[in-house]
């Protein structure tokens, strides 16, 4: 095949990509640039919305190739997951613009590295082979470190970027020394030798009864590399501390971006070692257990706001990996995948949603950090107070939300896989996390302020208004009519069937 | 189908409330009036201070905009459901399926995978009864609200979508969109409780909150459990009732059935609530504004009953009978307990919420006797709870209002300063005792009469539940002495307004139906019996009420083998019309008139 | 074909990983930790080549040399975050560096 | 004319809502006009309804619509197969009934007119009259068993409204509570009844038109089984699905149906609502306590004679019941000192004699004594309330004495009824009570001699409590200074006094409005006046003499001190009819049959149980002649000792000593009101309150709940603290779960079958 072919393929993440560049050289090269920001701001949406529509095209025509050699495989899924992704970058760029003029940084690169780590965690849903993979998700951390430390004059920034940093460096270690165990643990994958690719290993394991010691460590290894990029308890650890100290707007853009990117790339992974997976399902599943409860728990007792999104978003991925692990069962294969699509848009939309809210009510100079901030907002502030209420809703999965339907799927799709007791533990765990949805609502509503001083309403910036209205407007309608992302849901349709 | 006027009229008017609470959002928000009274405003959140003069109460425009708007849709809504009700066609029967709905509408609504999900609505007896009740009184509530202090345009949007979701509720006939509702109708009933209640108002909204969401959460499993075995969300094919036992879940793994029983129980006890699971009832009521508690006792409590006949009992027939005897046994519980209980509360509206408790024992107890008889008059109850324990909540606020408290020992004597409002006390008072010509008896008996000829139960529920009768005479008798009777100990009681335009407009419609149930109940009762037919007729015998005293003694005399042939002709002879001649022979004394012409 | 058996390569890398981890661990200033990153990551390196030259692949050189590169952007990245934390705190020890937590 | 009766029910209905809704406005004066009227029309229009419907027609049963213009077949219940009708039922006995309620309840209404004249709330009282009366009409002429029902509830919450009339005393409101919750505790049994009467016959009709299907008409076809002996009785009616093994359904439905009559009946253990219940107004206890309500449950017994005479170990119990009950209330009777206590007790005894009557399967008897009571006990009843009128509301009899002078004509319809209830020869309590004693005499189930005497001494003890009330209250040297009589007005507008000045014309009749005061011992009277006893004092049943210093300031608020004084004709003149009906009721029916042949269609014969009268003892006049002689001995006992006490108007004798056990054991009414507090208030709220709400509900319910929650809180507040902050730590922790998860999935792959 030729190489245009393979760069039509991967036509949106170039479009990204480029942009991401023209913007950086832009940015610092011409003066105009430097003095208008908003410059780079429109340019990257262009980029994005660009890149969207082609997507959006190739999506339509559920068309499904593969480019370089197969190293790459852009299929419905990894179109849709591209267009999720998409939304989450343009939300970032929109919720950026006033945020980071208050807190005094407003930088083009700002732009150039949402787009370039975009570019990196679209890579990750289309990838097919793990040293893509490797690749993908470093183009992606390397951005997200320099973001995280992007107020680089607070140190809880520069700490967040630090810990964030050699945690994931960490974590990259074990990725690639997994990759070159499963490199060398597949020998005889094709004449003579091993693959990285991962529909050969999937076909080469539906062939070996029995996988090698070597394999089992490298898939335990990558996992491991996966688990920290989608903070799965006990790799987790970095999230909460990051979200705090990172600027909102990037919180906001981590929290979804990274976790979608990593749970697609688990996704491939697994349909790559799904013919053992009798080996690793019993794992994985625990380790969404422990996620679950770990999450929900810990987060009952936060008192900063951002935190507690943190352990949330952390108790999410365990409510994915159930999906996850459904997958693996045929049967519930379909429905599973559709889930996972559903759900991670569902959460890109309500978590970035609520961290939107949060930079609407950041003021100059002061940021909304703690659950005593919010108190008595809907006293003074009620369509900030209601806006949070929806998202906060559909974090917690009632209807009429997207949240309440994404969860329904997971549930469906456990219990096809035949993982009745998973399904009864997600709706314990569900349970549990109601409780601190709950608590932010009430703090929100039914307190009273604790400074009689009138609070003066806070003017959603013209970026804060699009991005909270998309997201409030897509919750509560995806919510009730979610056949209007049903490309999502039927996504599965051209996952490689080992 | 019946034709009906306005073509989706469930739809319409499920709906309409929703497009209210649009409306009224866009609508400019009202100033807050001060608390009338000193302290922190907490204890009065939202409490409406009902001035003599009712709607046009503080001219402010915005308000009387809200409140009219907020009237004229709840209103048009009570107008929609009467329609619904007299275009009921009460004899109807599908023949084919067996069900007796009516107005249905379907229509796909989710796709995912393989699931298909549809958007189904029906209402057949059942339901029917429940609607008109939840439109009726939610326009009573808005009338009663108009005057709320603070925040009064949110006040209105939450109960109007509260209406939506309630009315969603008892529409729904597919398992996902009723689960839909059920959950929705959760959040304007917790800010309800959390914005405008009492002093401890987030505890028990989060009590109410969390105990609701744990049961039904389950449930939702279940709901999925249940596509897993049939792959189909659809009530009435699941409660085939033309198919008899042959249902799609029968024959399934019966234990599993039985865990999804369990866990759809679990749900609506929570809801209802039965015994074990009731204690966020009495703060949730406590706490709750005066609409809230109306709502909650009107509507939200005949949920749980309601989920139990349409959903419990005709998918899991079979479980349900089998199960029936811990229902009866937390029921009598139930009775006995909360009545107890509720005669030692020393806060007014506590009292009435255990009350609640008791009078669903009722109800709980009349559903699992599977008679026709005993499950009639369960539903009867339900409705008649829902317009007695709302005229008592109603009532107590009416006091709140007057001396923010509600503690019955802050009262008393107050019938010499207040007679109307303490006459309206005691009519409600009595018809939640159950005295004859008022509401409460009509359902009450009928219940004791089905739970005494069920199969599935002997004389013994019958007999506890009856002390319910004198338990419920001793805690509303001595709660309405403590605070109507009796010489007047407080100052501040000898001033109080008595009943003021806006609470007439309250309370007479609910007086007016007290009697009307009490009466006249063939009026309402005729449109459920077919519905109660099909949902009988669902896997499993039910009882035969005319019981012919020939044929009870056809049925001893196979019993008695000891009696011969020619006894027993002698004996069948009675059962037939006598002759003077064997009258003479058997009494000497024969009285006039007994000789069968 | 005669030399060193492929088992001592693995056997070293998995020792250099370790070594690499346990430095991670123990070590206090950040430079020494990333360095003992690169000691895994090259470790991982190792790995590659060795079985590329075992499975007579050119796979593992390959991978290598996108290894190499993703770590140079990592040193990259890295020695910045370090600077921009000793500029505001003048220190650059690991445990000083503890505002988040719980 | 099928339309006429239900006239009957309709009047008193208008009257109530007249009442109710204009009475405030109209005035007392209007309403003293229609309360009455509505009664005695209704009266009227039973009489026309006897002599027109139920006389003429072949089995003297008519079924008529409750509705004027409605088929008697519309339905008030219609739940699958349980349909009860709104219907009317008359027969003789549903007639009877109807003319004592509407004419000795008209005459209690006028009455009422002038005893309630200057009350503030006069329309509210008559509105909750005519609802009695209503209620009342629906229990006697209701159809089917439900309807009785309601009319048996009505009456019951009818009584509570009007015992607690004066509600700003918390004593009556507590009464009225008491009256109607144990009553409530009879309906159960009633209630109870009436599901098993359906679930065995399967109706509530009491009869039907085609005299097939309704309960008594089944009662009687199969009545054939009752022929053989009692041992084999169980096996009748065993109906598959009545729980009671071995039980036979009539028993268990005489039994409920008899517990049912218990409540309202007021027998042992149910009576102790009665003696309270005389916190009402004066006409209420006369209306409710003696003519109506009370033989409601007599009323019911014969009504369901069909079902009783085949269940003879029902009617044992009954009987039994019966007997201890008259027994007990003529002991109570004979040592209280409330006028109005001592005709409550002796009601409950005569209530006694009715139900063991019914119990020895005489229903006849039963009903003739309802009849014969309802004129003299109401006589009493309004006798007594004159007097009280005339003391301006003194109830105590120890403060009365010598009124025999002062008032003569009240005196002198007292003595009649005296006579009469103490069945004084040829007066209508000696006909209707020695028909009791001679049915006890001639008991089919047993037991005939032993209730023959203890009714006879109770019939003894009858006589001379009554005597002392007389002798108490007429005949001793007064005990208080006229003229100087405190006036114990009670009303709940008595701290208004603009109010009340206002409403009173006439002073010396305002007291009348207010002639009540509390019944506890120790009543306001005591309080307000300022009593000191004698220094010598007797021993006696309680400090006997009082010098009545006054006018206290009650009586100086109103200028006058109280005169004994007659009372309005409109109080007057219903006394002398009930008076003239007490002389000559007895004659007319007794001896002449009348009335047995009157009631013969609406009673069963025992013969029709297989039951046979036990053999007459001794012969005819024998009887009457013993009966005679105990009611003159007992009367002449009372004249004997209180003719030698006139000063005191208090025996002197070792029997009528405060601490005699047997004394105080009567005083304290047998203890039955202590045990119930004990029981029910005190332990059952104790247990309420500590155990149920406080401990279960709270602690053990709530407390897991809230328990659980602070377990999570506690966890998370434990767990989080893992997140030291420190880069070294966290990365530890990623190695542990590198290590966990790589030896997972080795567990694994190592117990997999290689």
């Amino acid at each position: 095949m030729s190489y245009n072919a393979s760069f039509t393929a991967i036509m949106p993440i170039l479009i990204v990509l480029v942009t991401g560049m023209v913007v950086l050289i832009a940015d610092s090269c011409l003066p105009i640039w430097r003095r208008h920001k908003p410059l780079s701001a429109a340019l990257s949406l262009i980029g994005i919305i660009t890149a969207g529509i082609v997507a959006f095209q190739r999506l339509d025509s559920g068309a499904s190739e593969t480019a370089f050699n197969g190293a790459i495989l852009v299929d419905t899924f990894a179109q849709s997951c591209n267009l999720v992704l998409l939304v989450t970058a343009a939300l970032a760029v929109l919720l950026a613009m006033t945020y980071l003029e208050n807190k005094r940084l407003h930088l083009g690169e700002y732009y150039s590295l949402v787009l370039l780590s975009t570019a990196g965690s679209m890579l990750m849903a289309a990838t097919n082979d793990l040293i893509v993979l490797f690749v993908a998700i470093e183009t992606l951390s390397v951005a997200l470190y320099v973001l995280a430390g992007f107020a680089r004059t607070e140190e809880r920034s520069d700490e967040a970027a630090l810990k964030y940093f050699l945690l994931g460096a960490f974590a990259a270690g074990f990725l690639l020394y997994g990759i070159a165990l499963i490199y060398g643990g597949s020998a005889g994958a094709v004449q003579g030798g091993g693959t990285t690719n991962l529909i050969v290993l999937a076909r080469y394991l539906a062939t070996v009864g029995m996988p090698s010691a070597m394999l089992m460590t490298g898939v335990a290894l990558v996992l491991v590399g996966l688990a920290f990029k989608a903070a799965l308890v006990p790799f987790h650890m970095w999230t909460p501390d990051v979200y705090e100290g990172a600027p909102t707007s990037v919180t906001a853009y981590m929290a979804a971006g990274a976790k979608i990117a990593a749970f697609a790339a688990l996704l491939r992974l697994f349909t790559g070692i799904m013919p053992i997976s009798g080996y690793w399902l019993f794992a994985v599943q625990i380790l969404a257990v422990v996620t679950m409860y770990a999450g929900n728990i810990i987060a009952i007792t936060q008192d900063n706001v951002k935190r507690m999104l943190a352990y949330s978003s952390i108790a999410h991925a365990g409510y994915l990996m159930v999906a996850l692990s459904a997958m693996t069962k045929e049967p519930a294969r379909a429905s599973a995948v559709g889930a996972i699509a559903f759900y991670l848009l569902a959460y890109a939309l309500m978590t970035m949603g609520a961290f939107a809210v949060l930079i609407w009510l950041s003021r100059r100079g002061r940021d909304i950090q703690t659950l005593s901030d919010l108190k008595g907002l809907g006293k003074h502030d009620p369509a900030a107070a209601y806006v949070m209420l929806v998202f906060m809703l559909s974090l917690g999965g009632i209807p009429p939300t997207m949240g309440f339907l994404g969860k329904w799927f997971i549930f469906a799709a456990a219990l096809q896989a035949g993982q009745t007791w998973l399904a009864i533990t997600l709706a314990g765990a569900s349970a549990i996390s109601i409780y601190y949805y709950l608590k932010i609502v009430w703090m929100m509503c039914f307190q009273d302020p604790d400074t009689e001083a009138e609070v003066p309403r806070a003017i959603a910036p013209s970026g804060v208004f699009v991005s909270i209205a998309i997201t409030v407007g897509a919750t509560i309608l995806f919510g009730i009519v979610p056949n209007l992302v049903s490309m999502l849901t039927n996504s599965s349709a051209s996952l490689p069937h080992p | 189908m019946p034709q009906s006027a306005i073509p989706n009229i469930l739809s319409v008017l499920t709906f309409l409330p929703l497009i209210g609470a649009i409306v009224l959002m866009i609508l400019p928000r009202p100033v807050d009036l001060p608390d009338d009274h000193g302290g922190h405003g907490d204890d009065s959140h939202g409490e409406s201070k009902t001035a003599a003069n009712g709607l046009t109460g503080i001219d402010d425009p915005a308000r009387m905009i809200v409140n009219w708007t907020a009237l004229v849709f709840v209103a048009l809504n009570f107008v929609l459901s009467i329609a619904l009700f007299v275009t009921f066609r009460s004899g109807y029967l599908d023949h084919v399926s067996g069900n007796a709905m009516q107005f249905l509408e379907d229509a796909r609504w989710i796709s995912f995978g393989k699931i298909d999900i549809h958007y189904r609505m029906g209402v057949d007896g059942i339901s029917l009864l429940l609607i008109l009740l939840t439109t009726f009184l939610m326009l009573l509530c808005v009338i009663f609200s108009v005057n709320t202090k603070v925040r009064l345009k949110e006040f209105m949007v939450f109960l109007l979508l509260l209406e939506t979701g309630m009315l969603g509720v008892f529409c729904a006939l597919d398992l996902v969109l009723f689960y839909f509702f059920w959950e929705a109708m959760l959040i304007p009933m917790y800010f309800l409780i959390g914005i405008f209640g009492h002093e401890r108002r987030i505890y028990a909204a989060i009590k109410f909150f969390l105990y609701t969401f744990v049961g039904s959460i389950l449930m939702l499993v279940a709901i999925v459990a249940v596509y897993q075995v049939t792959g189909t969300f659809d009530v009435l094919a699941l409660s085939n009732q033309g198919a008899g036992p042959g249902l799609l879940l029968h024959g399934f793994n019966p234990q599993a059935l039985m865990w999804m029983f369990a866990a759809f129980s679990l749900a609506f006890m929570i809801k209802v609530p039965m015994f074990p699971f009731h204690t966020w009832l009495p703060d949730a009521h406590v706490e709750a504004p005066t609409a809230g508690s109306v709502i909650l006792a009107g509507v939200m409590l005949k949920m749980g009953t309601y989920g139990f006949i349409r959903f419990c009992l005709p998918l899991f027939p079979v479980q349900a009978r089998e199960a029936s005897f811990v229902f009866i046994t937390l029921a009598i519980i139930g009775i006995i307990y909360g009545s107890i209980v509720a005669a030692v509360q020393p806060d007014a509206k506590k009292l009435v919420a255990y009350s609640s408790v008791a009078h669903l024992g009722f109800v709980i107890l009349g559903i699992f006797t599977f008679t026709k008889v005993g499950m009639m008059g369960a539903l009867v109850q339900n409705i008649n709870h829902g317009i007695s324990t709302p005229m008592l909540f109603f009532l107590v606020g009416m006091l709140y209002e007057r001396r923010h408290t509600r503690a019955i020992s802050e009262f008393g004597g107050l019938k010499k300063y207040v007679p109307m409002l303490a006459a309206m006390l005691l009519i409600a008072t009595l018809a939640s005792v159950a005295v004859p010509f008022l509401n409460g008896f009509v359902g009450e008996f009928p219940i004791l009469v089905g739970s005494w000829i069920s199969s599935s139960s002997g004389q013994w529920p019958t007999l506890l539940a009856a002390t319910g009768m004198v338990l419920s005479a001793v805690y509303m008798l001595w709660w309405f002495q403590r605070l109507m009777l009796g010489p007047v100990t407080k100052e501040q009681n000898k001033h109080l307004p008595d009943l003021s335009r806006t609470e007439w407009a309250v309370l007479l419609p609910l007086a007016v139906v007290i009697f009307w149930f009490g009466l006249g109940s063939p009026f309402w009762t005729d449109r459920m019996t077919n519905s109660v037919d099909a949902l009988l007729a669902i896997g499993g015998e039910t009882i035969n009420e005319e019981l012919p005293v020939a044929g009870v003694l056809r049925k001893w005399e196979l019993d008695n083998s000891k009696v011969t042939p020619e006894e027993i002709e002698k004996r069948r002879k009675y059962t037939q019309p006598l002759s003077p001649g064997d009258l003479e022979r058997r009494t000497n004394a024969s009285p006039t008139g007994m000789e069968g012409r | 074909m005669s030399g060193v058996p492929i088992s001592y390569y693995l056997i070293l890398s998995a020792v250099l990983f370790t070594i690499g981890v346990i430095g991670v661990l123990i070590k206090r200033n950040p430079i020494v930790i990333f360095m003992c990153v690169e000691l895994m990551l090259n470790a991982a390196n190792l790995t590659f080549i060795a079985l590329g030259r075992h499975f007579g692949q050119i796979n593992g050189q390959m991978y290598v040399i996108f290894a190499l590169a993703v770590a140079a952007a990592e040193v990259a990245v890295g020695l910045g975050i370090i600077i921009a934390i000793f500029r505001t705190k003048e220190t650059i020890d690991i445990d000083e560096v503890n505002l988040l937590k719980l | 004319m099928r339309n006429l009766p239900s006239l009957i029910i309709l009047l008193p209905l208008f009257g109530f809502l007249f009442n109710a809704l204009l009475g405030k406005r109209v005035g007392p004066r209007i309403v003293s006009y229609v309360a009455p009227g509505v009664v005695l029309a209704a009266f009227v229009i039973a009489i026309i309804t006897l002599v027109g419907i139920v006389m003429p027609s072949p089995d003297h049963r008519e079924i008529v619509p409750f509705f004027p213009f409605c088929s008697p077949e519309t339905a008030w219940i219609s739940l699958g197969g349980f349909r009860v009708n709104f219907a009317l039922l008359l027969d003789p006995l549903s007639m009877l009934m109807a003319l004592i309620v509407t004419g000795i309840g008209g005459l209690i209404h006028i009455y009422a007119t002038g005893y309630m004249a200057h009350d503030p709330e006069q329309p509210r009282f008559f509105t909750y009259f005519n609802l009695f009366i209503m209620m009342m009409l629906i229990l006697v002429l209701g159809e089917n068993f439900l309807l009785m029902f309601v009319g048996w509830e009505g009456v019951g919450t009818c009584s509570y409204l009007l015992i607690s009339f004066w509600y700003t005393t918390t004593e009556n409101a507590r009464a009225g509570n008491k009256a109607f919750i144990v009553n409530r505790v009879g309906d159960i049994g009633f209630a109870l009844a009436m599901i098993a009467i359906w679930s065995t016959f399967g109706t509530l009709s009491f009869f039907s038109p085609d005299h097939k299907s309704g309960v008594m008409d089944l009662a009687f076809h199969h009545a054939g089984y009752a022929g053989v002996p009692l041992t084999s009785l169980p096996a009748i009616f065993a109906v598959p699905n009545m729980g009671f093994a071995g039980w036979p359904a009539l028993t268990v439905i005489c039994v409920l149906l008899f517990i049912g009559a218990m409540g309202k009946s007021a027998q042992i253990p149910l009576w102790v609502w009665l003696p309270d219940a005389m916190a009402g107004p004066t006409p209420v206890s006369a209306l409710i306590h003696a003519a109506t309500m009370v033989t409601a449950g007599v009323v019911m017994l014969t009504r369901c004679s069909w079902l009783f005479v085949q269940a003879p170990h029902a009617m044992v119990f009954v009987a039994w019941i019966g007997v201890l009950t008259a027994f007990m209330g003529a002991t109570i009777g004979l040592v209280q000192n409330d006028i109005k206590r001592v005709l409550a007790f002796s009601t409950v005894s005569q209530l006694g004699y009715m139900v063991l009557a019914c119990g020895v399967g005489d229903f006849t008897a039963g009903m003739f004594h309802v009849t014969t009571h309802a004129c003299f006990k109401a006589l009493l009843f309004l006798g007594a309330g004159a007097v009280i009128h005339s003391m301006l509301g003194e109830q105590d009899m120890r403060k009365m004495g010598g009124l025999k002078n002062k008032i003569r004509n009240t005196w002198l319809v007292m003595a009649i009824g005296t006579y009469a209830i103490a069945g004084f020869p040829f007066l209508s309590g000696f006909w209707s009570k020695d028909a009791i004693l001679d049915a006890a005499l001639k008991s089919p189930v047993g037991f005939a001699m032993v209730f023959y005497i203890i009714g006879l001494v109770t019939a003894l003890m009858t006589a001379f409590y009554m005597n002392r009330l007389m002798w108490k209250t007429f005949d001793t040297d007064p005990r208080f200074v006229d003229g100087e009589l405190p006036d114990q007005h009670h009303s709940n507008f008595d701290d208004e006094h603009e109010h009340h000045g206002a409403d009173h014309g006439a002073e010396i009749h305002a007291v009348a409005s207010h002639g009540e005061s509390a019944v506890t011992q120790e009543s306001p009277a005591i309080v307000a006046s300022t009593a000191v006893p004698e220094p010598h004092g007797d021993a006696s049943s309680d400090v006997p003499v009082y010098t009545v210093h006054g006018p206290d300031d009650h009586a100086g608020d109103h200028g006058h001190g109280g005169h004994v004084h007659e009372s309005l004709p409109s109080m007057m003149i219903p006394l002398y009819v009930l008076a003239f009906l007490s002389l000559v009721a007895g004659l007319a029916l007794g001896p002449t049959h009348i009335f047995e042949k009157f009631l013969e269609p609406s009673v069963a014969p025992i013969s029709l149980g297989g039951l046979s009268p036990a053999e007459e003892v001794f012969k005819f006049p024998v009887g009457y002649i013993i009966s005679a002689i105990v009611a003159i001995v007992g009367l002449g006992l009372a004249h004997m000792l209180y003719s030698q006490h006139r000063a005191t108007g208090a025996l002197q004798t070792e029997m009528a000593k405060q601490r005699n056990p047997l004394y105080h054991f009567f005083f304290e009414k047998w203890g039955f009101d202590h045990v119930y507090n004990a029981i029910f208030i005190g332990l059952g709220g104790w247990i309420a309150d500590k155990i149920l709400w406080r401990v279960i509900d709270m602690r053990l319910i709530d407390g897991t709940v809230n328990g659980l929650a602070e377990t999570v809180e506690g966890i998370s507040a434990l767990v989080r603290r893992i997140q030291t902050g420190y880069v070294r730590n966290y990365a530890l922790g990623m190695l542990f779960g590198v290590v966990a998860l790589v030896a997972g999935v080795f567990y694994v792959w190592l117990n997999k079958p290689h």
